[in-house]
């Protein structure tokens, strides 16, 4: 270490199932470089201060949405938030707020997988199409209207920003209606109907109070806020509507 | 056996923790300033079809220090709920395109919002213009 | 221990993973399929791929250029029969995604858009924007929950095969919540772990790319093929190694040196023109141009930064709205962890480790050389790749094989039954004593991090972008002693659940032994070829006598055995790998020999 | 799933709080400040008079029961979110409370502007 090294105080709310009932901050001083991030403090505990202490990472580039937390209370990405932003106060890491810890800084993201599963995301094709056919024809436009709400890295971090999944876990969830909404709006897929028999549902979009949060935490720019809110008009249309258009709506 | 035990954190007092969720709660809270006031108006009608006393005693009232006050409070309120609705209404609105182009988030709310100084100073003219 | 019975187990559930489960799940609805992987499936390092996935598209390309495009950039060294198959049934996968939901970019009539990529003669990189690998990864997951028939094992870590009566019958897993194992008794086994990338220390791998799958096979007595032909990427993030695709090169950036110049002129890549030319200058291949810079450093025509030699990779020209719809992760990355906004100023950049060319012996239908045990993907050499992999060919191999695979395994597990379920539960208790004493007969004082840092400080000294035989033998020796050293570990963590460091450590002694195969591998091949780059008196390549495969076999403790194997030639004999405007002549006068020879 | 029927609710709030956000603040400022201040608007805008004969014309019922009652719809949904995000669970008792109010408002209102 010389003399110029910088070292931070980095806080960090331990939970081991197997020792404690319940969470405790521990602190632990890093040495760091102003190119660090929070990650890579953590990856410095691990190595060389406390082998224990336990997180999930892996691309350390933002895109395979292992590595949220909470960082000084807000959800974060911790490979792309950088140590120097909290020098020289120092920082609080906890476990991505609203889902259970099973440790340290991992979540239980069990409930998160469970609905993604539930909301059909794939695509059902309004026409089949075989191989030999090639591919579907979409305009820039088209894949526009998706596009967006497809950029979902499954982080979390909306979820740990959604306090109406926090008071109420039958709630869906920003990210994941944000990806219904997406396979709703690709021109390919025609099962829309299908889908909405949940997002119709106080357990789809009316779980929803547009505090926002979500679309300000994401990491990728996917705005959960809008895919959400802008299906109430078209649940609202839909309610109103269903009894007297040919197909009656959904359910 | 499993070791597991999933450890939930309390949700008591989660709308201190962010600034953002204090922003949403003063949001929500403006409800209750539309209530107070729409119970103003209401007491209003009711007296004024329980005749001219009535009526103009409600009148009075609104005159008080206390009910000038009570008001200037509701006007902050209101302004805020018009800004803080405007503010979350790109969120509301399906994606959509002008010309070939994304129409910006930021846009639809200073369309709201200038909408609403049009909506408001058109009320004040109408009132002004029968009134005189 | 929990024990599960299926048909098919496949270990890893990345793009390859994903897409053998979904081939099994196609080719018979009534088999069992286990998809274990060590993350969620959507954190597999598939998603960190950038530029996009190759497939003969336009009118004016041809299964033949994507050929000989493929056969010369490997040096040779690929299996042509295998290269034949796989053009042949590239495009037909990207469709298939296509179907699947994935975002591709299209052209403003709807089609899907095709850009240029490094060696690739004509443009036919399917991409969706700069997150190709990502969206595949995520259609593919997405579109595995369509299947009833894919149970997965999320966050379950593979500790071992089980091999019994001569064939792979199963895997033992760790399931990382509680740290209890279970069974997994399968009648064929598809490995699909990806590559080996963190053995070296500047790397633009994940976390969790420890070569696992490799490790596995390899101590159950199958080879693994070619590993001293690893990859580095040219334009790499100086101190993290973080990926900034090829695809800025495909759009048109240049690389520059301290002087502002286009460097790569003076390594038999030009001429410089203003626009990028498909097999020229910066649309080169990857090992010519991380040799480049090699080349440039020496000669002190780098720029000096805070993390060593840098070159810039200069997209300025291309304007930012380009840059945005293009190569927004790229604006992302350099924003945020360079401070560098790539439309105003040029990034920084340098090669590091980026791919496994070799891995497990496969034939070209994914089978291992032990029967019920196929590979697919990273860690799998069903030899398209050879000395040098292109960019854009391992997101494709990953939909061709992995449905072969899947295909393959499904066949082969309707034909065979678990012979004997006893026994193979006998194995599985002893694999489960072994993964635990990692942990309780950790009484030593070595540290985990320790030893994992001078193996990768050490891989990069011996197997860097040009290789000597002395550094190579450093590293050999090194690596034993680490081997060692790895009986004393000394492990802070002696909890079940979620106990991160006693996985970290199995994956250390995987890491281990695959960088052993890699560096002996090396050491034994005295030639020069693709990524493999001698300065020891062994500069040129040697089809004589290294037109060969290189197998490394596991002894034990001891070091590898290296054996050859016979490398399949077609229809493209061994030639001169020429780019830029030798590279036409050298096509020109091909085909003026062929020409004649057809009179 | 059982569909919800938070789209009627849901529906009135939304033009209640559009109808707020467009002219509430004009309106707090006539009725609570400027008209009992004298200031900006001649002395009798509010007087007895005038009041009476808005309030037996046609447009002046609509807009009068559409200020009044879609404020309350509006205020009414919002409290109980409120009231829930506060951690009040009792989901049935607050909605019943809350809408109830709301709808007896729009009723006492609808039935003086018709009495008058």
């Amino acid at each position: 270490m010389t003399d110029t090294e910088k070292v931070i105080e980095i806080q960090v709310l331990r939970y081991r199932p197997e020792q404690e009932t319940e969470p405790v901050l521990q602190s632990f001083k890093v040495p760091f470089t102003d190119d660090m991030s929070v990650l890579q403090g953590l990856q410095y505990i691990k190595d060389y201060l406390d082998g224990t202490v336990s997180f999930r990472w892996s691309c350390r580039m933002a895109i395979c949405g292992s590595c949220g937390m909470m960082i000084d209370g807000k959800p974060k990405l911790s490979c792309k938030t950088f140590l120097r932003e909290y020098y020289p106060a120092g920082l609080r890491i906890e476990a991505l707020a609203h889902m259970p810890i099973e440790r340290d800084l991992i979540v239980d993201a069990g409930d998160f997988i469970t609905k993604l599963e539930s909301i059909k995301p794939y695509i059902i094709p309004k026409e089949p199409r075989t191989l030999e056919q090639g591919e579907y024809l979409q305009t820039p436009q088209q894949r526009d209207m998706y596009e967006q709400f497809s950029s979902c890295i499954n982080c979390m971090l909306c979820y740990a920003a959604c306090p109406q999944y926090g008071l109420d876990k039958t709630f869906t969830g920003p990210g994941v209606l944000a990806l219904m909404h997406r396979y709703n709006a690709d021109s390919r897929d025609g099962a829309s109907a299908e889908r909405m028999d949940l997002g119709y549902a106080h357990e789809g979009f009316w779980g929803c109070t547009a505090v926002g949060y979500c679309s300000v935490v994401c990491p990728k720019g996917v705005d959960p806020a809008n895919a959400i809110n802008q299906n109430k008009m078209n649940s609202a249309i839909n309610y109103f509507t269903r009894f007297v258009t040919p197909k009656g709506g959904t359910k | 056996m499993s070791k597991r035990r999933p450890y939930v954190r309390s949700m008591d007092g989660w709308w201190k923790r962010d600034a953002y969720f204090v922003k949403y709660m003063a949001r929500e809270v403006t409800a209750v300033f539309v209530a107070a006031y729409a119970v103003v108006l209401l007491v209003g009608l009711v007296r004024l079809a329980q005749g001219q006393a009535a009526y103009e005693g409600w009148l009075a009232a609104l005159k008080s220090p206390l009910s000038l006050v009570f008001h200037l409070v509701l006007l902050a309120t209101f302004v805020y709920h018009t800004w803080s609705w405007f503010n979350i209404m790109p969120k509301t609105m399906p994606i959509m395109f002008v010309g070939g182009k994304r129409v910006q988030p930021g846009m639809i709310t200073g369309a709201g919002l200038a909408a609403a100084v049009v909506a408001c100073l058109a009320v004040l003219l109408i009132v002004r213009g029968v009134a005189s | 221990m929990e024990v599960y019975k299926a048909d098919v187990a496949i270990v890893g559930a990345g793009g390859g993973g994903l897409r053998a489960a979904i081939a099994v799940a196609e080719a018979d609805p009534t088999l069992k399929i286990a998809l274990i992987s060590k993350v969620y499936p959507m954190r597999s390092h598939t998603v960190a791929a950038e530029g996009g996935a190759a497939g003969v598209t336009r009118p004016d390309d041809s299964l033949e250029y994507h050929f000989n495009d493929t056969v010369h950039g490997g040096d040779w060294l690929c299996e042509q029969d295998v290269v034949e198959y796989f053009v042949a049934h590239s495009h037909e996968e990207m469709v298939q995604m296509e179907h699947w939901g994935c975002p591709w970019s299209r052209k403003d009539d709807g089609h899907v858009n095709v850009r240029a990529f490094g060696g690739m003669k004509i443009e036919r990189t399917w991409f969706a924007a700069d997150k190709t690998g990502f969206h595949m990864l995520h259609t593919l997951f997405q579109t595995s929950i369509k299947y009833p028939s894919i149970k997965r094992f999320d966050e379950y870590f593979c500790s071992d095969l089980m091999v019994e009566d001569g064939r792979c019958q199963g895997v033992l897993a760790i399931q990382i919540a509680t740290g209890e194992f279970t069974l997994i008794e399968a009648k064929a086994v598809i490995i699909a772990t990806g590559g080996a990338g963190r053995v070296f220390r500047e790397n633009t791998n994940g976390g969790i790319v420890t070569g696992d799958g490799m490790a596995l096979a390899y101590r159950h007595g199958v080879p693994l093929r070619d590993m001293e032909f690893m990859q580095y990427h040219p334009t790499c993030m100086p101190g993290t190694g973080l990926l900034f695709t090829e695809a800025c090169r495909g759009e048109g950036g240049f690389l520059l040196n301290k002087d502002g110049y286009r460097y790569l002129q003076d390594y038999g890549l030009g001429p410089a023109e203003p626009s990028p030319r498909n097999k020229a200058m910066e649309l080169g291949p990857r090992d010519r141009l991380s040799q480049a810079f090699w080349h440039e450093k020496r000669k002190g025509r780098t720029v000096e930064g805070p993390h060593g030699a840098v070159v810039n990779l200069d997209l300025r020209h291309l304007g930012a709205a380009k840059l945005h719809e293009r190569l927004p992760l790229i604006c992302e990355l350099a924003e945020e962890f360079l401070g560098v906004d790539p439309a105003h100023t040029p990034i920084p950049v340098l090669p590091a480790v980026h791919y496994t060319m070799g891995g497990i012996l496969a034939d070209g239908k994914t089978a291992s050389s032990l029967p019920g045990l196929y590979s697919v993907g990273e860690c799998s050499s069903v030899g398209i790749h050879g000395a040098n992999r292109l960019g854009s060919n391992s997101l494709t191999e990953l939909i061709v094989f992995g449905k072969v695979a899947g295909v393959e395994a499904a066949k082969f597990a309707r034909s065979v039954s678990i012979s004997n379920p006893a026994a193979i539960e006998k194995q599985a208790e002893a694999a489960r004593t072994r993964a635990l004493d990692v942990v309780t007969q950790s009484r030593g004082k070595e540290r985990l991090a320790v030893l994992r840092t001078e193996m990768a400080q050490s891989m990069e000294n011996g197997c860097g972008i040009y290789r000597l035989e002395s550094d190579m033998q450093a590293t050999c020796d090194k690596l034993r002693e680490l081997r060692e050293r790895y009986r004393n570990l000394k492990i802070d963590d002696h909890s079940k659940v979620y106990n991160t460091e006693w996985l970290l450590s199995i994956e250390l002694g995987y890491l281990l032994e695959v960088a052993e195969a890699i560096v002996h591998s090396a050491l034994n091949r005295k030639e020069s070829r693709g990524s493999h780059q001698r300065l020891d008196g062994f500069e040129e390549r040697d089809d004589v006598n290294y037109l060969k495969h290189s197998l490394a076999y596991y002894t034990g403790d001891g070091p590898p055995r290296i054996e050859y194997g016979d490398v399949k030639i077609t229809k493209s004999t061994p030639g001169t790998r020429a780019y830029g405007a030798a590279g036409e002549e050298a096509e020109a006068a091909e085909r003026e020999r062929e020409g004649a020879g057809n009179d | 799933m059982k569909r919800s029927n938070e789209p009627i609710f849901w529906s009135l709030f939304g033009a209640g709080g559009m109808l707020a956000a467009l002219i509430g603040p004009a309106l707090v400022l006539i009725t609570g400040i400027a008209v009992p201040l004298g200031i900006l608007f001649p002395a009798d805008t509010m007087s007895y008079a005038h009041m009476l004969a808005f309030a037996q014309s046609w447009i002046g019922k609509i807009l009068l029961l559409a200020v009044i009652a879609l404020f309350m719809w509006h205020a009414a949904h919002r409290i109980a979110i409120l009231l829930h995000d506060f951690g009040v669970h009792a989901v049935t008792v607050v909605k019943v409370v809350c809408y109830g109010l709301a709808f007896a408002g729009t009723v006492i209102a609808a039935w003086t502007l018709l009495g008058l």
